[in-house]
This record gives C-alpha cells, structure tokens and sequence, in this order.
C-alpha cells in the first residue's frame, strides 16, 4: 500500500510541541472514517507513523493532532501549510456509540489520548439526545500540555467536564492528580454507564481498573491502545499483543479483551 | 495426469528452460546445500547429504542419491517474500509504486514443509483484508516441483505437524526418488504440471513403483528426528506465559534472531525511509525484521519486550499458539531450521516439552 | 547550504577516506552541502559553526582533549565515525596495559610522550549526537547518517545482530555449518555480513549489538575450540572499551 | 636582525596529522621542521602477546589509505618467521589485490590531492566545479581500485579477506569477470591521466636523491623482492635491520632514517621508477616515455607523472592476472608457528614497508617492528623543502608556505602511518 498525497490545509499550533493539521486530499475524496480509527502519515522521505483522526474537516479531509516526540511527529508538526504528506488508511476498529445509545457516557482522556475521543465527544454533542448522562474526564501532566482548551470550555457548558493536572501552576485552580481521582466525582450508575477511555497505558488501566471497581461490566469500558506500528494493515507483525493485532483488531478494545494481556508484563 | 517415470532429470529442466524459467535447485555451495540456479542436472548435489542437529550442520558424502538431505538453510520465502524490497518512490510529494520483481522462477527440490509454509504464508499474506499484491505476483511467476523427502534431518519434525513427509498439494510437479534402478516417480499437481511432464520422455509408472514411493515417505516419516506434541498445545502456551522457563530459556537465546530469518512461515517485516541525498528523491523499503530485535516494539522510547524472555516467549507463543487465534492455523511446518541454524542450539520441541 | 566538516583524532584515517570513497555520490553531496572543513580533502578551511561535524578518532592528548571540546562548541550536530571516536579504537589496548611500561618499552625519553594513559571514546568527553560504528565504517551507512541528519530524521542504522543481515544476504552460517568461530549473535549489524560472506568468522569491528548475550554465545565458542586466552583476544580487539568485558562474562 | 617564521598549521591534503615550521634570520634559513603531531597509536607494543594470525587484521588499521600494504608486508614476514612461501595463484592474488590498492590510493592522490595544486583549486571537489569530467574520470578510477580490492578482500577499506598463509575464500573466475571489465575502462582512463598530468607545468626542480625500492627478478616490484639502493647495493629483506638504522636527531620530532651510515634516502613512486622502469608493462612503458619521463625522474614535482603510469601499469598487470587466474586448490597454504625472526617488505603506494616479527614459543608476537615509506621519507622531505625556501626567502611567507606544501605533497606522506612509529617522539613545543 503506498500513500496517497494529502495536502496541508491549515496548521493550527495547539501547544509548544502539538500541531493540528487539516489533510486534504489532493485528488478524489478522502475516505470516511470512524471515531478512534488511525491513518498511517507519512512525511516525505522521513517516515510515517500511526496517529488518530480526531475530526472531518468542513470542506472534507482529516483533523489530526500530533505531538511532536520523535524524529517523524516533529517533520509532521513542522510540515508548512501547502505541502505534501501522505496517508494511508483509515485504520482500525473503532469507539461503537451505538452501542453506547441510552446509556450514560464516560469519556476518560489523559494527554494525547484527548486526540482520537474528539470524534466520539463531537457525535455525542450532536446527537445529545441519544444518550444518558456524559461526563468527560481529562487528565493532563501541566496546564499547559492540555489540548483543545477551547473546545473543552465550549464541552463544559454542555457535559460534566472535568480536568485534572499533574503538575499545576499558579492560576490552576482545579483538581490535581490522577484522572482516576475524577472517577468518584462524577457518580457512576453501573448498570447503565458505558466508557471510552484512551491515553498512556497505565492511566488507562487504572482508570479502567477504578471503573470495574464501580461496577461498569469490562465489555462496556473500551480503551485505545498504542503499539509499534510499520504497516497499519496487520503485515508487519511489530503490533502484535499476545492474538491481538493492534492495527487490525483495535486500536479500540473492549477491556474484557485486553485486561488479561495487559497484566502480563512485556507481552 | 497419471503418474510417470523419469529415468534423469535433465529434460525436465531443459523444458522448464523452454518455458521461460529460471531454474533452481539445491548445489552443494560453501559447505552447504542451497538453493542456486542451475545448469543441468549434473549440478544437483548427487551423493551429498547433510547432518543436522541443533546448532550444527554438516554436509557428509551420502550414497548416490540425488536428494539425500533434508532442508536446506534457505526456504522459499526468499522467492516470495524477498529479504529487501523497494515500496515507492516519491518525487515532489507524488508516490510511485515501485515495480514488482517477479521473475519466473523455476524450484526444482520443494520440500513438504516449504509448501505448507508456502500454505501459511498465503492464508498470512493473501487471506486478510489487505491482500499483498506483490506477494501474489511473486508467487504467481513461481514453478513448484516438490520432491519427497527420503532422508529426514534430525532436526525435522514435519510429520508431527502434519506438512510432511510427502507433498500432497501446492506444487505443479512431484517427484520421488527411487532406487535399483535409479529413477522418479513423477506426479502432476495442476495442468500446468500436467502439461510438463506430457511432455518428457517417460515410461507409465507400474504400480510397483507407487509403493516404492509410498515406501519411501512412510520411511521417512518413521525417521524424523524430533517431534512435537500438539494436544492443548495452544491453551498451554497462554497459561504458561508467567513460566521461569523463560528467563531460563533468555540465559542461552543470542536475541540473534536467526531463527526468525530462517524459518519459512516468519512474516516479519519493517520499512525504512530515506531521502537520496543528490536528487532529493524520497524511497520506502521493506525488510525482514523479526520479534527477537528491540527496535521491533519500541514505543516512546523503549520497547515492550525489553527482556529476552519476553521476546523469545513471543516467537514461541506465536508459532504455537497466537497463530492459531489469527490465521485458523500453526504457524509451524517441522521444518527444523530455526533448531539447526539457531546457534545457541535451543530446540524448540525440547523447550514446548518444558512447557508441559 | 549546510555546512559539514570532518576531523581526526588518533586514527587511521579509513573512516573519513569513506567519504571520498562515495565515489559515485561525492560530487552531488558536494552540490547539496557545503563540504567547509576537510583537511583531508580541501585546504579551503570554512569557518564554523558547522551543521554537521564528522569526528574520526580516539582521544588520547591532552591537546585531542582540548580540540573535541572545540568541535563540539562548534557543530549543530556531532557524529562520531568509527571504532576510534565510538570506542577508543585498537590503539585503546593500552588501556589494559600499564602505560608506564608501554611507554618506557616503546620510547627512549619516555617523559617527553605527551600521551593521556587511556584512549577513549569521544562520548567520554563530550556529548555525541550520533555515534556510527565500524572499523571502517560502511560507505552506505555514512551516507544515510550524513542524508538523514541534514534532512532531521533518523539515520537508519539498525542496531541488531550481524546474523540479521547474515541471513538476508543468504551467506551459509560460518559458525553452524563450518565450525568456525563467529561474534555475529553479539555483534551489531552494519558491514552487511562481510566476513561470513567470505567463510570467516566475525570479529567485532562494529562492536557489540543492542542486547547482547555475550555469556551464551561464548559457551558456544568454547565449544568450538576457543579457549578464555582467545576469547579475551577477539573482544579486544578494535573495541576494547565496549566489547572488552564481554569475555569476562 | 630579521626574522622570518612561516607556519603551516596544519597541512592539508596529505594523509594524517602534520605541521610545518620554518625559521629564519637574516635572511637564512635556520630551523625547518616537518613536525608530526599525529599521535601515536603504540602498534607495536599493542601487537605484543596477540597470537601470530592476527597482525595482518591489526596492522591494517595503521592506515586506512594503504591496509592492503600493512598486510601484504605482515603476511610475508610471519610467513617467512614460519617457513611458508605462498606462490601460484593464491601470490597472483595477492598482487591483485595489491594493484586494486595501488590504483585506488595513486588514483586519489593525483586526481583529490595533488592535481588540485598544478590547476590552482583548493580540492578536487571545487576542480570539479570547472573540470567536472575530469574529476569524474579519477572518481571512476579510484573506483575500479575500490572494486578490485573488494572482490578479493571484501571490502575497500581494511579488506577481511586476508590471512597468513593466503585467503579465507577465494574468488571465483565469474566474480572476477565485471571487476576486468571495469579494468579495461580504467587502463585507458589511466592512460589518459598520463597524457593530462605530463601537461602539467613543472617547476624546474631536480634533487639528487638517493633511491630504495624494492627489486624483483621478473616484476616491477610491488609484493615482494630484495632491497635495492641506486647506488648499486641490493640485500635481501631479511638484512634490512643492517643497512637502515632510525636514529632520532636533536632538533626535530622526526625520524630520520640512515641507509648505511647516510641519512636521508628517497622511496615511493620516484624509486620504483628509477630502479625498475623497464619492468613495467608495454603500455606503462610507453606511456612514460610518450610523457616524457625520461630513464630516470629527479623532479619531485613530476611524481605525479610517474604515479599516473604506475596506474597503467597495475591496470595492464591486474587484466593480465584476472586472465590467467585459475582458482587454486585450497584458499591459503596452512601456516604453523614457528619461533623465531621474519622480516617482509612490500611496495606501498608511498613506498617500501617493512615488517619484522618475533614469534615466540607459544605462537605469540613477542616482538614488532614496522618502518612505513613516509618515517624513511621525512629526512628528504625535509631536505626538498630546505633546497626549496632556502633560495626564496624574499618572497612573501605565503606565497612559500604554499610553495612548501605542495612540495611536501608530491611525496604523499601518510602521516597516519609514520605516527605509529616506534621510536617517535611527540613534541608540541
Ligand atoms: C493507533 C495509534 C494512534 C496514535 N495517535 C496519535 C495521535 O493522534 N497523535 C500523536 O501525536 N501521536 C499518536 N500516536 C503516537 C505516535 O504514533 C508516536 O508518537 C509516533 O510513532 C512517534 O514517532 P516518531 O518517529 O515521531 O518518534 P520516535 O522517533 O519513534 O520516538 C518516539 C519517542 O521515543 C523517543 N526516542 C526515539 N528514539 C530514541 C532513542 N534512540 N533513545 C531514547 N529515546 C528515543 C523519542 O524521544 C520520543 O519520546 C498514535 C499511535 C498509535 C499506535
Ligand atoms: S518454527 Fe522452526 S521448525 Fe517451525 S517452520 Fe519455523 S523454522 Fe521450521
Ligand atoms: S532462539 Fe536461537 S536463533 Fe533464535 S534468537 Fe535465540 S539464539 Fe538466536
Ligand atoms: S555466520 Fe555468524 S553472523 Fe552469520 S548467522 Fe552464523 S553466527 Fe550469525
């Protein structure tokens, strides 16, 4: 599978080191896609790497938002507007809302993880209705490492939204700590709550883990994992997590499929 | 086609010639039998045969057959799913795809296991959604002619995993090696196989010469040198994933990765990217990779399977195990190479027998 | 233009050779990047600060001392090339040694040697960017770190096993099917299998890989017929300083 | 009082690490120094206690310009330690390998490192800015060196390929094919690199130089012979240590050798030359006399001429080779250690390179001693750069300072060679 060129439309800095970019492609329409399905973007000559689509753009094309951490997310994040990249995808398995359909909604983001929920949080907002009570809990190591802070104010007057740090500054003046910190603030009903957690491996384990405690059965609390990936397409084989693919048969898991090959340390 | 009796092997390379193959076969080349193109059949490597143990391999004179030995150090796969290819090139931000390299290759001396590998291989690279192209052309331009194995290598255990000793599908022409006289048995596989050997000089085979063949497979299924239990083997393996043997077992594996980049049903591959520094063209290559490196799942810096255990029980677990979850099937033939050409020696039957 | 320079330390200068031996590549390196400081090469001396500096060789003066200080302050980036500048070189043997009694065998005034007693890499003294192994290095590798830092990404440089490229290159295994002695399990890959390619065994001269087991594969080696006197020899060889303890395990 | 001091901080263009310093006053010439501040990198004691095999891999890292010399002159002196010719088609391998080096170091020089000088760029790589072809052509050429040495040793640089005794593998005939062919482009890119440096404009020096060289019944010597002088003495190898005697001198870091009882002795190109022209190959032969060279060349600066022919000759030689080479039986002749003294010497692109090992009982090196071409070289060098300036000294110090250093590159010095000398002294003051 070789990458299709996609054109930079906008590039809008978020943070000190996070870039979103609006994808276009630059001939036919770009493939439609689920909320917390991946492409693989490629920068020219440089490399490509999995990252989430975290929205449609209006005129069509993909949102995505990429930290820059290492050699290829940091040629992403500084490609100019009007240049070539190239994708391929989307990949994936995605965050099921039907299923979440009169259900309550907890949206547990930490760091990045807020990337690939930005879809899921949006359809929520724009079939309201649809659902019980949705409560988005955000977890971020600084203030200033939070992404989409308008966004999340604009999320705020609609959800129970809210965001703790790790490390706060002088004009913090919310919660600290961990993200699972949140999980008794917001009043879980078990029976009738579902969850769509995605950030670092162990925030999303603990946050899952305090979520089962609560009674929320594991099938309905779904997580985003993060692998090595090459191909996207379950050829390269480096994602792999004991049966699973990462590429092919998640990245979005359900926990009751996970937990147990999560526990087992370096599988 | 009914099956039919060579007395040499020379005009069946001569056609294939014809046909517009290349034929290759095994030679005794640096101290081993390997495959290389060959020029008749005078370059077969007729009285040799190998010694194989794990983490040893020596080639020994072996009476007058012809294909006296068992498998060779390289496998098919590097036929169908090359060490190094080229993906794209990219001039001014448009990818061309790059040509596939398929050239028509005949393999003349296919064992069982490398067509059941041949088999894994397809369900891995053309069952899934996203078909490899290349793969299929590669594997497409492809001549099989399977050859029985009469003398096993004491590392084989092909008949316990059930690809072995005879071949009993996915090749075009299959021979077996008879002797008093000296002479094949040839059986077609497909039309094009068919077609082939209707077209060598040849006697009908008797049925006499049938259960010659039959002989010879059933003898060499009697001889494998190691074999391998696969009751609950897959359930095993999950249970035994928190297992001392493990870190035992890392006490001896190099993380070489030898055994990965021999075995014919290793899939394994990364990409790298480069820029050429003159024309600034952009170029995407594959290559083999394997789970033993620790690039293979590194993620923020470090990988996921830091540990020699943790990467030696993934090769393992795969193999016997998680295969079976993701493609219906092992990911093992029997073909022993990872125990011949690992040169720490470990022995995968022994270790799955540890496991119990 | 980026600006690149190459220096020498204590070496033989194989490593920067490497560069003019791009024979084919040279001149459109030279097109895309402003070769400014080559002694080697070029008695133009272009002033830095340099993008990219490419040191060969150890340090084993006071004055080498001083320099790498100097090239480190001037370059953007700092890629050692070679055994010598990534691992104190053959000439690092003296490390083992008692230096007074190398010196007082080898020089008649001994006390007029301004010589360090240790040859060290050159990441003992300053930071390294990137450090590319061999001796020599391999031309494509140079190549690829030279394209990949100018272009900011990174250089493709697998650190696994030499058997990795053993096997892609389809050599038969020297130490499996000959007998003979092989450090390629521990050695990291980059020279594309050279030497089994031509029926011999590996020494080492791009030091050891990213995990190597050292212990494991020198029960093997004894097994073959090495014993501890010639396993001490062929880990200190031309990478004494990171490969030398191997033997020990 | 006038005083005059001229420094060359550090010379380019030459192989390694060196330095220049002149001083005069009043107008004469009183101190000239070619310093060598290369460290020193202790081959020989380092070679102590390693087993007898390995000086052919370890010597080889002396220089990464000239390997194929450190092995070629390590492997006969353990072998002649050990009571072991290697002759047939394993030495006509040997010679093969040993012209693929001498193509590709003669081959850098003129077209990197010495040509830029006569046409007045500061690298072959601004040259090539307006004699792009001609750049290409020596790239080429070096090329062919390069290739021809990685088919036989593996790799360009320290090639892997050679043992005591002869080879790990030997070539086929077919892997040889390609490398001829390339071979017979290089022969006439060579023979055009006669005819262009013979057009060069050459300073109207002469010196009355003393040449060494080796010397060979049959060969114009590369691999092997007895030591020659062009005062008429010759000796075996093996005598070597009676004749050359390197003795240190008050003033100056560097060696000078003495050649029986004289100090200051030539070898390289221009020794080979003068000693054994009329070995050459017909088309090396010729080539030289059609540029002029005359019997004998006493004008350093047309050492680039006489390196130019020695890259026709090593082509025409090594085509010769490829065509007759039949592969031998066994890749090397098995050596056993043996106690005891050997001597060996081969011609290194810059000249004769002695090797002398002891080895002791065990198949250990107890003892090493190697004398590169450039250690021999630095007394006349320094003589050549002394009748250079001492006429000059009017001129500006630039103008002499660049006249000084091309004077020192028409020998080639491999300083990175020379520095590992056994009795060097390093002196920064
Ligand atoms: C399904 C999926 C979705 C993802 N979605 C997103 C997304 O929406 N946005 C996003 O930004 N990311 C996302 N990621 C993560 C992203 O793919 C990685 O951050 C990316 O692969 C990093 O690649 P890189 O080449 O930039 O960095 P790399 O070079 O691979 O480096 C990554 C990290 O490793 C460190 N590192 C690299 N080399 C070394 C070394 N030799 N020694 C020590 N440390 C080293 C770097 O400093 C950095 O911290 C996603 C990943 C997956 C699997
Ligand atoms: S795992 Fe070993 S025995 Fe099984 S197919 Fe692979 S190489 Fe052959
Ligand atoms: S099992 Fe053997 S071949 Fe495989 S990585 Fe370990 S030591 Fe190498
Ligand atoms: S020959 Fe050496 S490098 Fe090659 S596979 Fe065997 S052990 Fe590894």
């Amino acid at each position: 599978m070789i990458p299709a060129p996609y054109r930079v439309r906008s590039r809008r800095p978020d943070r000190a080191d996070t870039v979103t970019l609006v994808l276009e492609p630059v001939d036919g329409a770009c493939p439609p896609f689920l909320p917390g399905q991946f492409t693989m973007l490629y920068a020219p000559g440089v490399g490509e790497i999995p990252v989430s689509i975290s929205g449609r753009a209006r005129a069509g094309g993909y949102v995505q938002t990429i930290r820059a951490v290492g050699a290829v997310s940091r040629a992403l994040c500084h490609t100019p507007r009007g240049s070539l990249v190239g994708v391929r995808g989307p990949f994936g398995t995605h965050f099921d809302l039907a299923r979440a359909a009169g259900l309550d909604v907890v949206v547990a983001a930490g760091g990045l993880g807020l990337a690939p929920l930005r879809p899921v949080i949006r359809e929520l907002a724009a079939h309201r209705a649809r659902y019980g009570r949705i409560s988005l809990i955000v977890g971020a190591r600084t203030p200033d490492a939070l992404i989409y802070p308008r966004e999340l104010a604009r999320w705020g007057r609609r959800f129970d939204v809210r965001v703790t740090v790790d490390r706060p500054d002088r004009a913090w003046q919310g919660p600290t700590g961990l993200i699972t910190g949140l999980v008794g603030r917001i009043g879980v009903e078990p029976g009738r709550t579902c969850a769509f957690v995605c950030g670092p491996e162990i925030m999303m384990r603990a946050t899952a883990e305090e979520l089962l405690r609560r009674g929320i059965p594991a099938d309905r609390i779904v997580l985003s994992l993060e692998r090595n990936m090459k191909c996207g397409i379950g050829r390269c084989g480096h994602c792999q997590l004991g049966p699973l693919f990462t590429c092919l048969d998640g990245p979005v898991l359900g926990y009751d499929k996970v937990a147990g090959l999560l526990e087992v340390e370096q599988l | 086609m009914e099956p039919i009796v060579l007395d040499t092997l020379d005009p069946l390379i001569e056609a294939l010639r014809e046909r517009g193959y290349a034929v290759v076969g095994p030679v005794v080349r640096d101290g081993v039998i390997r495959f290389a193109e060959l020029g008749s059949a005078a370059d077969l490597p007729t009285g040799w045969g190998d010694e194989q143990a794990p983490g040893a391999y020596r080639l020994r004179a072996r009476g007058e057959l012809v294909f006296g030995f068992a498998a060779s150090p390289d496998a098919v796969k590097r036929f169908t799913h090359p060490p190094r290819t080229s993906l794209f090139r990219m001039r001014d931000g448009v990818p061309e795809r790059a040509p596939v390299e398929a050239p028509k290759v005949a393999i003349l001396g296919v064992r069982a296991c490398d067509l059941a590998a041949l088999a894994v291989q397809d369900r891995v690279l053309l069952g899934g959604r996203y078909p490899d192209e290349a793969y299929r052309k590669r594997r497409a331009a492809l001549f099989l002619i399977a050859v029985t194995c009469a003398v096993p290598g004491g590392t084989c255990f092909c008949a316990s995993m059930g690809a072995g000793p005879r071949a009993v599908s996915g090749f075009e022409v299959a021979l077996t090696e008879l002797s008093g006289p000296h002479r094949f048995l040839a059986e077609s596989g497909g039309e094009r196989g068919a077609a082939l050997l209707a077209a060598l000089p040849s006697q009908p085979a008797a049925a006499a010469d049938l259960e010659a063949a039959r002989a010879v497979a059933e003898a060499a299924a009697g001889r494998m040198g190691r074999r391998v239990d696969l009751d609950g083997v897959r359930e095993r393996l999950v249970q035994q994933r928190e297992s001392p043997i493990w870190n035992d077992i890392a006490t001896r594996c190099l993380t070489c990765a030898n055994c990965t980049m021999v075995c014919p049903t290793c899939f394994c591959v990364t990409v790298e990217d480069g820029t050429d520094l003159a024309d600034g063209t952009a170029e995407r290559t594959e290559r083999w990779d394997s789970c033993f490196t620790l690039d293979f799942t590194e993620l923020g810096g470090a990988p996921v399977r830091a540990s020699g255990a943790a990467r030696y029980r993934q090769w393992l677990s795969h193999k016997f195990s998680t295969w079976v979850d993701q493609f219906g099937a092992y990911g093992c033939v029997g073909c022993g190479r990872c125990i011949t050409w690992c040169p720490a020696g470990i022995d995968i039957t022994e270790e799955l027998e540890r496991l119990r | 233009m980026k600006k690149l320079a190459v220096f020498k330390l204590a070496s033989c200068d194989g490593c920067q050779l490497t560069l003019l031996d791009c024979e084919d590549e040279l001149l459109s390196v030279a097109a895309n990047v402003e070769i400014a400081y080559f002694l080697e090469a070029s008695s133009a001396r272009g002033e830095g600060p340099y993008d990219l500096s490419l040191v060969e060789g150890s340090i084993t003066t006071p004055e080498d001392l001083e320099r790498i200080r100097r090239i480190r302050r001037l370059s953007r980036h700092l890629v050692t090339i070679g055994a010598c500048a990534t691992a104190g070189g053959v000439q690092a043997l003296r490390n083992l040694a008692d230096v007074g009694e190398f010196a007082s065998i080898v020089y008649a005034r001994p006390g007029y040697i301004q010589t360090l007693d240790r040859s060290t890499p050159v990441s003992a003294h300053v930071s390294v960017d990137f450090e590319l192994r061999g001796c020599p290095i391999d031309r494509r590798q140079l190549l690829e770190v030279i394209a990949a830092l100018l272009a900011g990404r990174r250089p493709v440089v697998p650190t696994h096993s030499v058997c990795i490229e053993c096997k892609a290159r389809g050599n038969p295994c020297v130490l499996i099917a000959h007998g003979t002695p092989c450090l390629g399990p521990v050695t990291q890959a980059g020279c594309g299998a050279l030497c089994p390619a031509f029926n011999r065994g590996c020494f080492g001269c791009f030091g050891p890989m990213q995990s190597p087991n050292a212990a494991a594969l020198n029960a093997r080696l004894r097994a073959a017929g090495m014993d501890d006197e010639e396993l001490a020899r062929v880990y200190r060889t031309f990478n004494v300083t990171s490969f030398g303890g191997s033997c020990d395990a | 009082m006038t005083h005059k001091t001229i420094r060359v901080g550090a010379l380019t263009r030459v192989e390694g690490e060196g330095a220049l310093l002149v001083r005069a006053r009043d107008g004469r010439l009183t101190d000239l120094q070619l310093r060598i501040y290369e460290p020193p990198r202790f081959f020989e004691a380092l070679l102590r206690g390693r087993a007898f095999t390995e000086p052919p891999d370890i010597t080889a890292r002396v220089c990464g310009i000239c390997p194929v010399a450190y092995q070629m002159s390590a492997c006969q002196a353990l072998e002649s330690a050990c009571g072991v010719t290697v002759g047939g088609a394993l030495r006509d391998l040997r010679l093969l390998l040993y012209y693929g080096e001498w193509i590709e170091s003669h081959a850098l020089h003129i077209y990197l490192l010495h040509a830029p000088d006569f046409l007045g760029y500061p690298s072959g790589v601004a040259m090539a800015a307006d004699h792009r072809r001609l750049v290409e052509r020596g790239l080429a050429l070096k090329k062919a060196g390069n290739e021809l040495v990685a088919a036989v040793g593996g790799r360009a640089i320290h090639p892997v390929n050679v043992k005591v005794g002869g080879f790990h593998r030997l070539p086929s005939r077919a892997e040889l094919a390609p490398v001829a062919e390339r071979l017979l482009q290089a022969l006439g890119d060579a023979l055009a690199t006669v005819e262009w440096v013979s057009g060069f404009g050459f300073p109207d020096v002469e010196h009355d130089y003393r040449f060494l060289a080796l010397r060979h019944p049959t060969e114009y010597a590369i691999l092997s012979g007895d030591v020659a002088v062009s005062d008429g003495t010759t000796f075996p190898v093996a005598d070597w240590p009676r004749h050359v005697v390197e003795e240190q001198v008050p003033h100056s870091t560097a060696l000078h050798a003495r050649l029986d009882g004289r100090t200051g002795y030539l070898t390289g190109p221009l020794a080979r030359y003068a000693l054994n022209a009329p070995l050459l190959s017909p088309l090396a032969l010729r080539a030289a006399a059609d540029a002029g060279l005359g019997r004998v060349c006493r004008n350093p600066f047309r050492s680039i001429v006489v390196r130019a022919v020695e890259i026709v000759h090593a082509c025409e030689e090594a085509l010769a080779v490829i065509d007759r080479y039949v592969p031998p039986a066994r890749p090397a002749v098995p050596v056993a250690a043996r106690p005891g003294v050997g001597h060996g010497a081969s011609e290194a692109p810059r000249g004769t390179l002695y090797h002398r090992y002891r080895i002791d009982d065990g198949g250990k090196i107890a003892a090493a001693d190697i004398v590169p071409p450039t250690a021999q070289n630095q007394a006349r060098i320094e003589a050549d750069l002394r009748a250079l300036v001492a006429p000059r000294l009017d001129r500006p110090a630039a103008e002499l300072a660049g006249l000084c250093e091309r004077a020192i590159r028409n020998h080639d010095p491999c300083i990175s060679c020379s520095a590992h000398f056994l009795d060097l002294r390093i002196d920064h003051g």
